[in-house]
């Protein structure tokens, strides 16, 4: 076996290992690399900035455990921003029913880390399936789509829900998902009762949304891991994203050298292999 | 249907709604079907005491306890949602995780520069894998511009051209169905 | 647009319109005059020029009402905060409050009215006084026939339908038609012909979706073809499934191809079974059954999702030819890579009528083929004008809801 | 650093360990792991079928509300499961036929519109020689027009036409490429997703 064939032929197992060891690696000792701040992501974060203590925002929480990993940590920045400007936040989870579980999650650890208050800084009003149902039924009152919060309390009770009816009285929604649940948002919330949307979606689907921002339709948009490495770093508040970024970078740079390995040794092993076949 | 949708009166909208949720209904039998066969290919193992019959045992198993846990209800404290929580979900999601594995090797064995195209490909997809994150601005900044670029013109050139065609295609296909011409899903016989 | 107003007795509908605009629009000017006077002791100007009407293009059951908004409504202004809509059955009965709207807002769509039934409308200025618009009505409302707004997806629909059927039909007559190569099926008989060479089976998976995903109807047509030239060389072919009905389908498409051949006797029903309708178990049960048997190749046409990858990298690793179509985009980069040949969208659609040469599937390829060059004048045409800024014809292509 | 004390996350972590096990190779762990998924996702199915679909569509409407027209779909539901008496599979033909008839006259009008129509619409882009955007709105028009000479299939890919369909299946290819980076960065994310779970909520050696 010349050193061709063996540059050709590593064991799987070893690249598997590669492969686990560029994640875990940065993620204990991380490198902690400088994350460049997109317009998408700035735009949002400004938006959310500029709002007054009291005023409210509706963050729907649209995504399930199998894109929890980009999500979840987009949801979690934008509750630490609101909570620590003092702005008061409504939830809601429409996607799916696996949703309820993830939104509780990082609406109770945001809450805690701010020591605040269910009723009275954020409401938690759970699922309902026909999300674009949901989203109309909103857009006249709050009480029409959930006449109770996801605990069970009737909204009338809730002191935060007082004086609050549709969207006219959200600054913005703010849409997490990992589905096209993002366009029924933009549709009907967004161009039917006029309420500014952002949005933060999965890395695969970005690139189909960057068309609302051009047309206007979107304030910003959070892409991936990366969009939410940006929050982080935005709100001064790096976490699991910012950490899992470098392994992001790692892994990345370690599948581009991998096929450059197989490459170089496809190209000289040919080119050995024809030299050799001239020689015989 | 299709002229269903030139309709839009209550009547239309009914026939509509009713063709759907009849649809819905008969996929809801079929998706029985599925399992239906899958209960029989594990008795059936189970009964001849097949290779990895323990196997069958724990698929059974897991169906017999989801279905139940579902009768009690589908919410957050439930036992079908916390089941579904603390396994069926990291099952799937580490399944899907297995393929940042694949896709390393797919890459070092699979991904060669054959030809020109297979070049341009493989070209496009390194410019974006490192241009999308963090690290490949400090590497070279002008890449990050590229990737974007990439993605927003010549990768949606090429999704719309092929949505396109494959659009043309369905319709093409439907009309086929709907005038009779074309019966391979009947399995093909004259 | 049909926006008209329309009473219960349909016979006078036409001269009743203007003198009733006319007289709300009087009404609606004195009013305003009368009530523009400044102070926040008297109450907002009304709203003026209400017009209630069923709107179009719809199921019935919904009223849209609009109005100008009142004077006093201005960004930053003063006094109005909102408006109330308010709905009676009769003129001079109770009207009821069915909906508001903040300032600014100067439309309103009531969709909790009965079809053929007359109602009035008026619409209330508020701030902590109010005052109210003229009533205007009775106005009815019905679902309508023809949604106007999608005229030109039926336009597009009927030229394209007409565009198959003629085609179809004269394929039928005998018209010969030429369908250009497509990578891999001309492969086919050689990769079915190297198969039996060396004793390997070969592999054909129908990808992961129902029998009404046209890819699998594709599919289907393609394995007949495969089936035919497989039993014509004796060869052996599996077909793992994925869906219980297409399983059945597909051993009904091989059955057919082997008696097409001759060769009933040689048709094994065993080989065409059922795997797995998880995901991943499907793909690792295929992985095994390529790696124990060493097929020699392996037809991947249909509809994949993220098991595309594990399949053709096992391929490519057991040294197999490797044929992949399906018009699922995301998956196509890694067929691309990792298989010698892939068809890629709507080249695997027709890879079907290339490969069985049927006259009326060769018919629609034809009629998809002027489809496109029909879209493509269409998009040089609009690039042409919108280089222009003439938007009406971009326009002309904008459907409705 | 804590470990953690609830059964759940142990489970669900032995569960992500035996399902990376495959890795190494195929095993009695991931096997064990493979079946339950498989047995968990059928219950899940029967539940949503049943609680989604079958009961609020079908029974409750026919044996409630007398709705009886529902009977049809009914039979036709039936008439699909006649697959598994191979006498009588041809009966199930007739579902399908509807399934596929009605499926297809649903689908036509609306591919119409949305994978059509619109597309072409927002093909059609002024082109202007002074500025980027112009010039990138030709570079548009260009890509989609070679790459859709590329799918003509009745007319011989020579002359002109054959180096528009060369052009187009680079303009193809490249979009491929793009693909291919970011279906692995998601693929990425969701290994770091579960790395992460399993030393943070499970280990605690992170936080």
């Amino acid at each position: 076996m010349n050193i061709y064939e063996k540059m050709m032929s590593i064991d799987r197992r070893i690249l598997f290992v590669l492969i686990a060891l560029s994640v875990i690696i940065p993620l204990l000792k991380p490198l902690l690399l400088p994350i460049n701040v997109t317009k998408e992501a700035k735009h949002l974060y400004e938006f959310v900035d500029e709002l007054k203590p009291g005023d409210v925002v509706l963050l729907s929480l649209d995504y399930d455990p199998s894109t929890m990993a980009e999500c979840h940590p987009m949801a979690l920045s934008i509750l630490r921003q609101c909570f620590s400007r003092g702005i008061k936040v409504i939830v809601t989870s429409l996607a799916r029913p696996e949703g309820l579980g993830t939104a509780e999650m990082a609406l109770t650890q945001a809450a805690k880390e701010y020591r605040k208050k269910n009723g009275e800084d954020y409401v938690f009003l759970g699922y309902k399936p026909n999300a674009a149902a949901v989203v109309l039924a909103m857009g006249e009152n709050f009480r029409l789509a959930f006449p109770n919060d996801f605990y069970g309390s009737d909204l009338e009770n809730i002191p935060m829900i007082k004086g609050l009816k549709n969207y006219k009285n959200i600054r913005i929604v703010v849409t997490v998902s990992g589905s096209a649940i993002i366009d029924t948002w933009v549709i009907y919330a967004g161009g039917r009762y006029g309420v500014p949307i952002g949005a933060g979606v999965t890395a695969v689907m970005a690139t189909d949304y960057y068309k609302y921002l051009q047309s206007g339709q979107l304030v910003g948009l959070l892409g991936g891991l990366k969009g939410a490495a940006e929050y982080e770093k935005l709100i001064k508040h790096p976490d699991m994203a910012t950490k899992g970024m470098d392994g992001q970078n790692i892994a990345h740079l370690m599948i581009v050298f991998f096929i450059i390995i197989g490459n170089i040794g496809y190209f000289l092993g040919k080119k050995a292999k024809a030299s050799k076949g001239m020689g015989g | 249907m299709a002229i269903q949708f030139f309709i839009p009166h209550q009547i239309s909208l009914e026939v509509y709604r009713g063709a759907l949720d009849w649809l819905m209904i008969i996929a809801g039998f079929t998706m029985v079907l599925g399992i239906g066969s899958l209960i029989i290919h594990h008795t059936n193992k189970l009964k001849h005491q097949g290779e990895g019959w323990g196997y069958s045992v724990v698929t059974l198993l897991g169906l017999v306890v989801m279905a139940i846990a579902g009768v009690r209800g589908m919410g957050i404290d439930t036992p079908f949602m916390q089941i579904f929580i603390y396994a069926q979900n990291p099952i799937q999601a580490t399944m899907f995780s297995l393929l940042a594995f694949f896709i390393a090797s797919a890459a070092y064995r699979a991904f060669r520069a054959r030809s020109f195209v297979a070049t341009l490909l493989l070209l496009a997809a390194i410019i974006v894998m490192i241009g999308r994150v963090p690290i490949g601005a400090k590497i070279w900044p002008p890449i990050r511009d590229i990737s974007n670029w990439l993605l927003d013109y010549p990768n949606m050139v090429a999704k719309r051209a092929i949505v396109l065609g494959v659009g043309l295609g369905m319709i093409s296909t439907a009309l086929k169905i709907i005038l009779g011409i074309e019966r391979s899903y009947l399995g093909g016989g004259k | 647009m049909n926006k008209k107003l329309q009473t219960r007795d349909k016979g006078c509908l036409r001269w009743w319109i203007l003198p009733l605009a006319a007289l709300i629009f009087l009404l609606a000017l004195g009013g305003g005059v009368w009530a523009q006077s400044p102070g926040d002791t008297l109450p907002p100007s009304p709203p003026s020029g209400v017009t209630a009407f069923d709107t179009p293009n719809d199921a019935g059951r919904n009223i849209t009402i609009d109005w100008q908004l009142s004077p006093d409504d201005v960004r930053g202004g003063k006094t109005v905060k909102g408006y109330d809509i308010l709905r009676s059955e009769s003129q001079e009965g109770e009207f009821e409050v069915v909906g508001s709207v903040v300032a600014g807002i100067s439309t309103f769509q009531d969709d909790k009215v009965d079809n053929h039934k007359g109602y009035f409308y008026k619409v209330k200025a508020k701030d902590h006084l109010f005052s109210e618009s003229e009533i205007v009505g009775p106005v009815e409302t019905s679902g309508q026939w023809y949604n106007t707004n999608r005229t030109v997806v039926l336009i597009f629909v009927v030229l394209f339908t007409t565009l198959v059927i003629y085609f179809v039909s004269s394929a039928k007559k005998g018209k010969k038609l030429y369908v250009r190569p497509i990578p891999g099926m001309d492969a086919v008989d050689e990769a079915v012909g190297r198969a039996t060479e060396m004793g390997r089976p070969i592999l054909y998976i129908l990808g992961l979706s129902t029998i009404s995903d046209v890819a699998t109807i594709a599919s289907l047509t393609i394995l007949g073809r495969v089936a035919k030239k497989v039993a014509e060389f004796q060869s052996k072919l599996i077909v793992p499934c994925y869906d219980p009905i297409v399983m059945t389908v597909a051993q009904e498409v091989v059955k057919n191809a082997y008696l097409d051949a001759g060769r009933p006797d040689a048709y094994d029903e065993s080989n065409i079974w059922f795997l797995s309708q998880s995901q991943f178990a499907y793909a690792a049960g295929v992985n095994g059954i390529m790696l124990r048997e060493r097929t020699a190749t392996n037809f991947y046409l249909g509809m994949f999702y993220a098991e595309s990858l594990i399949l053709a990298e096992t391929g490519n690793i057991a040294g197999s030819i490797q044929i992949a179509g399906t018009d699922a985009v995301v998956q196509l980069p890694f067929f691309i890579t990792s298989c010698d040949y892939t068809l890629i969208g709507e080249e695997f659609y027709a890879a079907s009528a290339y490969l069985s040469r049927e006259p009326k599937l060769l018919g629609s390829i034809k009629a998809q083929d002027w489809g496109k060059l029909g879209l493509i004048t269409l998009i040089i045409l609009g690039g042409f004008f919108a280089s222009l800024h003439i938007d009406a014809f971009v326009n002309l292509f904008t459907v409705g809801h | 650093m804590h470990i953690s004390s609830s059964i759940g996350i142990w489970i669900a972590a032995f569960l992500t360990l035996f399902v990376y096990s495959f890795l190494y190779k195929d095993n009695p762990f991931y096997k064990f792991a493979e079946h339950l998924v498989i047995g968990l996702s059928g219950g899940y199915y029967i539940v949503t079928v049943w609680t989604q679909i079958l009961k609020p569509k079908l029974f409750t409407p026919l044996l409630q509300q007398g709705n009886l027209i529902l009977i049809f779909p009914l039979i036709l539901g039936l008439f699909m499961w006649a697959r598994f008496i191979p006498k009588y599979s041809w009966i199930s033909r007739w579902a399908i036929a509807f399934t596929l008839g009605v499926g297809s006259g649903i689908s036509i009008p609306s591919v119409m519109q949305a994978m059509i129509i619109r597309q072409i619409q927002a093909t059609m882009l002024p082109v202007g020689f002074h500025s980027y955007i112009g010039w990138m709105n030709l570079f548009i028009i260009v890509g989609v027009l070679t790459s859709l000479i590329y799918f003509f299939f009745s007319a011989e890919h020579k002359g002109f036409l054959g180096v528009s369909a060369k052009i187009g299946i680079w303009f193809i290819m490249i979009g491929f490429g793009a693909t291919f980076g970011y279906t692995v960065m998601s693929r990425i994310s969701l290994l770091i997703g579960r790395i992460q779970f399993l030393m943070t909520d499970w280990l605690g050696v992170l936080h």
